[in-house]
């Protein structure tokens, strides 16, 4: 699950760090936005209901609504 | 007698100070654990400061599913009033008592620091006492204090004298340097009907004589003469 | 067992060879770590233990001294206070952000485990200068590190010190001191008896966290895989605080027998100690403990120092009881082994013995050296050397705005505001002034808390650097209107094995010894940090005192700053107040030719304006120091101060430029006008204008404090002076606010902008932090 | 980028989470372990250079070595 601050909102973490990578040469990096990486594991029948369930998960617990946005990948192993 | 429940979470640590604060307020204050369902009768409920859960994923998410928590919820729609303070502010922008959220102060870095405060509005259960233009001072210790709201909310809570409580600087003024970079300098907001108050700086370190600052006892002896709102 | 994996384990032959004879056998190989785990210098204190032994350790204030987890003083009222001081450099310099947290966690244990309740935290940090990316790296990670840790748990940081220096470049050091109060009746100590009683591992689970590497990688290096590595410990703030919770229920209750934290060689040395200091056997069974990985081995559940892991000794019938306490913390307890009477120390794993070792003879016969100690020509040299001819890098009057732009002197502001300072609501002072003030809950006295100490004194003449740290310390103390009580020491040195190491080690604890029974206030424990080198050599010598004093009624608190314009300024002790002043002390002793050092000696305005760490340094005088201390108490409780606070690095000006200046969140600065009449002996024919001036103005004698009082009090300050035969003098008046600080000699008047000091002094380190 | 706590690395956050997760009826997540998203705009003449140079910006500024593993993605745009 990726869960990144939602446009237009200030994000003071993402601007603190281009303005370190700047300041070590890497000038090429703009738009620098800091979020969540949540891994997780999911017992589900289907990718699909992974999704799903997990999309719930984000909706209830792991993303704030007014702050947030998220987006989840499934990976099947 | 007014009954004031202070709601115990794993990881609060304000817990203590705001019970001792109600009680040298004048009230009937004992801590009700996050476990339970019922709030003992109460006549008014706070949610003191914290780490609950550590603060781990936000600041009062996982909090906010407490099984108290609907208890709170209900006594709060019913119009009982209820405080948070600091992490318990924030555990209620998480459970939608309040609008808004707090997010990671704008400086990056904690921040424990006296700030003096300005009363916004004095048409609240736990601002009653005090009066507009008040200038109080007591400590913030946040990391995530940096109030946020949808432009339109914003717009509301300002137009209908909502926010409460407002950061000025030391001297009155206005702040000279960043404390947490909340929208409009907004230290605490309140619901439509006055009952429900959060704020991120600590009354509940600033009610004791005994160490040198009352400015903030108010905050807890408010709820004895709060009958409703009158706007 | 081949002579290698001995090695990698931290022992050398002949400890090996002491071990087969006391086993009659060769070790297992979890023998073996448990070995080198008991017998390493952090927990057998083997090179550092005779030393130790000279410090005063006895007073009728004394509740437990050395040898636990905590040192225990005893307060008015059936109250008693649990400190102790711990370091965690080594893990900070890998790991900054979860070395320094881990550290703060570590002492949190040490004092909750006494069944006392932690009131406060301090900590005294070091670091290389902040023009380098790495220090400013290490900084602001220790920083969050102790901030986060410590703000969770709900701890106020109510003091420190921080110090920049080249010395500890790519070393620095990370200590951490707690403070916890308790009702004297409920002390908890960490002996296990009870033959039949069981150990319970109580909090988080055990995990791969901080085995050592070394010893690790011999074992079958075939099957080692990255997820076998050794890992960073990572703290957990919040399992701590129900681990805090939960601890203190259990002992309310009286559910638990013994409890110990499980810190370094995690339950090794938990499990070992307890036994030992109660004098039985104990079994555990590894295969019981919880563990966080599979498949881990007695060998790394034994030496794992997983945080946040506590081990009970109970009664078997309590065990449901104190399993219900732990589950409404939402922990776990549970039984892994028990107390026997065999004197054994036994590990079994599935049912296999692993391990089988005289228990006290494990703790008792840890080989003790005592390694040679010479001073280093070097650093005698040193102390003979003057300036060179390089021109200083400002005039007297710039001088003081270098100084007070210099990180190690200016406001450390940046950092305890990431600390919270005031939860608990108990808080008088925090950071920002001589020392932490707090009330104690439901009384009328309070607790003064303070960690100091000048290592470049230490560095220059070990002896008088160890005096100095604990006079300073007991200074701040008595700023504040408290009386010291006693100290806990962390001693942070190079390798012991280097005799000029060693000398400073010995000689700095020399210091602190006679320190510590000058003052009457006794040492409690601490801790030892030794091998503290880097490529580029040893760290600096630093021993940090923890002190606590009594303030024995809140309404006796003195402030550090300046209060109100007009009010006298007096300078009390030192031989500069005693030249000047027209009431010459009674009994004052003379000047002592020889070793008595010169006022700039090692000081702070040589080292930064100078460019030069040398000379031979003030002495202290313990009977000055502690003439100073009474004074100050005796006027804060007859209420004739408005403001206290010590002379110590950066000397007069600093002292009074940061007394005027005001707290971290004052919102005015005062000006102040002083007069010294100093120099006027001045040398016929000496023309270097600075060794007159500067020795005033930035001197570092010790024993003194720039003091104000309102002017109708005045008469009866001095009068009090000169009843403990004090040298004082009243100097001047406090300006206002906004005004010039301004010190007049004969030599010279110099003047600054209070405001713009201030300025200077709070922006110094948010400024190189790249922060507002 | 994608940063996670190393493996075996105790994640008291992702532990946390994921015992809320169960409180809530989300019995089918396990292994939860929270990290950092950073999303970033690189100009670069290729996704080749853009990956080297991310890569680099990890090593120098974004991850910690000691306690973080990190994972790069490029998107064209
Ligand atoms: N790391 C720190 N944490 C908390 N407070 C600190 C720290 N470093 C310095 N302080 C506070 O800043 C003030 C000044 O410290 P210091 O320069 O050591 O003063 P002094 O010379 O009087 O001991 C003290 O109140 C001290 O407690
Ligand atoms: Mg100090």
């Amino acid at each position: 699950v990726r869960i990144v601050p939602r446009a237009g909102l200030l994000d003071p973490q993402g601007q603190a760090v281009e303005h370190a990578l700047a300041a070590l040469g890497f000038r090429e990096a703009s738009n620098v936005r800091i979020g969540k990486a949540i891994e997780l594991a999911i017992e589900a029948s289907s990718a699909d209901e992974a999704l799903t369930r997990t999309r719930a998960m984000c909706d209830k617990l792991l993303a704030n609504p007014v702050t947030e946005d998220y987006l989840v990948e499934v990976e099947e192993r | 007698m007014k009954k004031v429940a202070v709601v115990r979470f794993p990881g609060s640590n304000c817990d203590f100070d705001t019970l001792h604060s109600a009680i040298r307020a004048g009230t009937e204050a004992y801590f009700v654990w996050h476990r339970e369902t019922e709030l003992g009768g109460a006549d008014a409920v706070i949610l003191p400061g914290g780490f609950s859960y550590g603060d781990y994923l936000r600041s009062g998410a996982i909090a906010r599913f407490s099984p108290i928590m609907p208890a709170v919820q209900r006594f709060a729609q019913d119009g009982g009033p209820v405080l948070g303070i600091c992490n318990g502010f924030q555990i209620m922008c998480e459970a939608g008592l309040l609008p808004g959220a707090l997010m990671r102060n704008s400086q990056l870095t904690f921040v424990s620091r006296p700030v003096a405060l300005r009363v916004e509005q004095t048409d609240t259960a736990f601002t009653n006492l005090y009066r507009k233009g008040d200038l109080l001072r007591m400590p913030v210790a946040h990391g995530d204090g940096r109030y946020v709201a949808e432009p339109k909310t914003l717009r509301e809570l300002e137009a209908t004298g909502r926010v409460v409580v407002r950061y000025v600087g030391l001297d009155g003024g206005p702040i000279d340097r960043v404390i947490n970079g909340s929208v409009n300098d907004i230290a605490g907001v309140a619901n439509a009907e006055g009952n429900v108050v959060g704020l991120m700086p600590h009354p509940d370190r600033a009610a004791d004589p005994a160490i040198g600052n009352t400015d903030g006892l108010r905050f807890f002896a408010s709820v004895l003469s709060w009958e409703g709102a009158v706007r | 067992m081949t002579l290698e994996i001995v090695k990698e384990h931290n022992l050398n032959e002949l400890e090996y060879l002491r071990i087969v004879a006391m086993l009659g056998r060769t070790p297992t190989l979890t023998e073996l770590g448990i070995f080198s785990a008991l017998w390493s210098e952090h927990c057998s204190y083997k090179h550092s233990r005779p030393v130790l032994r000279t410090f005063p350790t006895q007073g009728p204030q004394v509740v437990q001294g050395p040898g636990e987890n905590a040192g225990v003083l005893r307060l008015p009222q059936g109250w008693a206070v649990a400190f102790k001081i711990e370091s965690h450099n080594h893990p900070s310099a890998v790991e900054p952000y979860q070395g320094a947290a881990t550290g703060v966690g570590g002492i949190l244990r040490d004092v909750f485990t006494m069944g006392a309740r932690p009131v406060a935290v301090l900590n005294s940090l070091r670091f290389g200068p902040l023009d380098q990316p790495r220090n400013r790296y290490l900084f602001a990670g220790v920083v969050k590190g102790v901030g986060d840790y410590g703000n969770c748990v709900g701890v106020p940081t109510l003091g420190g010190e921080v110090d920049f220096a080249p010395g500890y470049s790519g070393n620095p050091l990370v200590n951490a001191m707690c403070v916890g109060l308790l009702k004297e009746k409920d002390l908890t100590l960490a002996r296990a008896h009870g033959v039949g009683n069981v150990l319970l591992a109580l909090g988080s689970r055990t995990g791969r966290d901080g085995i050592h590497g070394a010893s690790f990688a011999s074992e079958d290096l075939s099957e080692q895989s990255e997820a076998r590595r050794p890992q960073v410990q990572v703290g957990d703030p919040f399992t701590e605080k129900l681990l805090l919770e939960a601890t203190l229920e259990l002992i309310e209750k009286r559910l638990v027998v013994a409890l110990q934290d499980m810190g370094a060689a995690g339950l090794t040395s938990s499990s070992a100690e307890m036994a030992a200091r109660g004098g039985v056997g104990v079994e555990l069974e590894t295969d019981l403990v919880p563990v966080r990985e599979p498949d881990m081995t007695p060998y790394e559940i034994m030496l794992s120092e997983s945080q946040e892991r506590m081990l009970i000794v109970a009664e078997p019938q309590r065990v449901p009881d104190i399993q219900a306490v732990c589950a409404k913390w939402e922990l776990t307890a549970v039984p892994i082994g028990r107390v026997t009477d065999d004197g054994m120390y036994r590990i079994r794993h599935n049912g296999v013995t692993v391990a089988e070792i005289p228990g006290r003879r494990l703790i008792d016969e840890v080989p003790v050296y005592e390694p040679e100690a010479t001073e280093s020509e070097e650093a005698r040299a040193r102390r003979a050397q003057r300036p060179g001819a390089t021109p200083p890098k400002a005039d007297l009057q710039g001088a003081l705005q270098l100084l007070l732009d210099e990180p190690s002197i200016a406001s450390k502001r940046w950092v305890f505001e990431q600390y919270d300072s005031t939860v608990q609501a108990a808080t008088l002072t925090g950071p920002g002034g001589d020392a932490g003030l707090l009330r104690v809950a439901d009384t009328d006295f309070g607790l003064a808390v303070t960690v100091d100490c000048n290592s470049r004194l230490v560095a220059l003449d070990p002896y008088e650097g160890g005096k100095a740290a604990v006079a300073e310390a007991a200074r701040n103390i008595a700023c504040t209107g408290a009386v010291p009580l006693g100290i806990t020491d962390c001693l942070n040195f190079g390798n012991p094995e280097r005799p000029e190491i060693f000398f400073q080690f010995k000689e700095a604890c020399r210091g602190i010894a006679d320190a510590c029974r000058a003052f009457n206030t006794p040492v409690t424990g601490g801790n030892v940090s030794l091998y503290n080198e880097s490529p580029t050599g040893a760290v600096d010598p630093t021993p940090t005192i923890g002190m606590v004093g009594l303030l024995e009624k809140l309404a006796h608190r003195v402030p550090s700053h300046f209060q109100r314009p007009g009010d006298r300024i007096v300078l009390l002790g030192g031989s500069a107040a005693r030249r000047l002043g027209d009431r010459a002390p009674l009994g004052s002793a003379p000047a002592r030719p020889g070793r008595e050092g010169v006022p700039l000696g090692g000081s702070a305005y040589w080292a930064y304006v100078r460019d030069f760490v040398g000379g031979e340094q003030p002495q202290v005088d313990l009977a000055a120091e502690l003439t100073l201390q009474r004074v100050l108490a005796e006027a804060a409780r007859r209420g004739l101060l408005r403001s206290a606070h010590d002379c110590a690095s950066g000397g007069l000006a600093v002292a009074l430029a940061e007394a005027a200046i005001g707290g971290p969140y004052a919102t005015v600065a005062y000006g102040a006008e002083v007069e010294l009449g100093g120099s006027a002996a001045r040398r016929p024919g000496a023309s270097a204008h600075e060794d007159e001036e500067a020795p005033l103005l930035y001197g570092e004698e010790h024993g003194r404090a720039v003091v104000s009082c309102d002017p109708a009090k005045e008469a009866a300050l001095l009068a009090l002076a000169l009843e403990f035969h004090l040298p004082a003098q009243s100097v001047g008046h406090v300006g206002k606010a906004g005004g010039n600080v301004v010190i007049a000699t004969t030599g010279g008047r110099y003047s600054w902008v209070s405001t713009r000091l201030r300025e200077i002094y709070l922006s110094a380190i948010p400024r190189r932090m790249g922060a507002g």
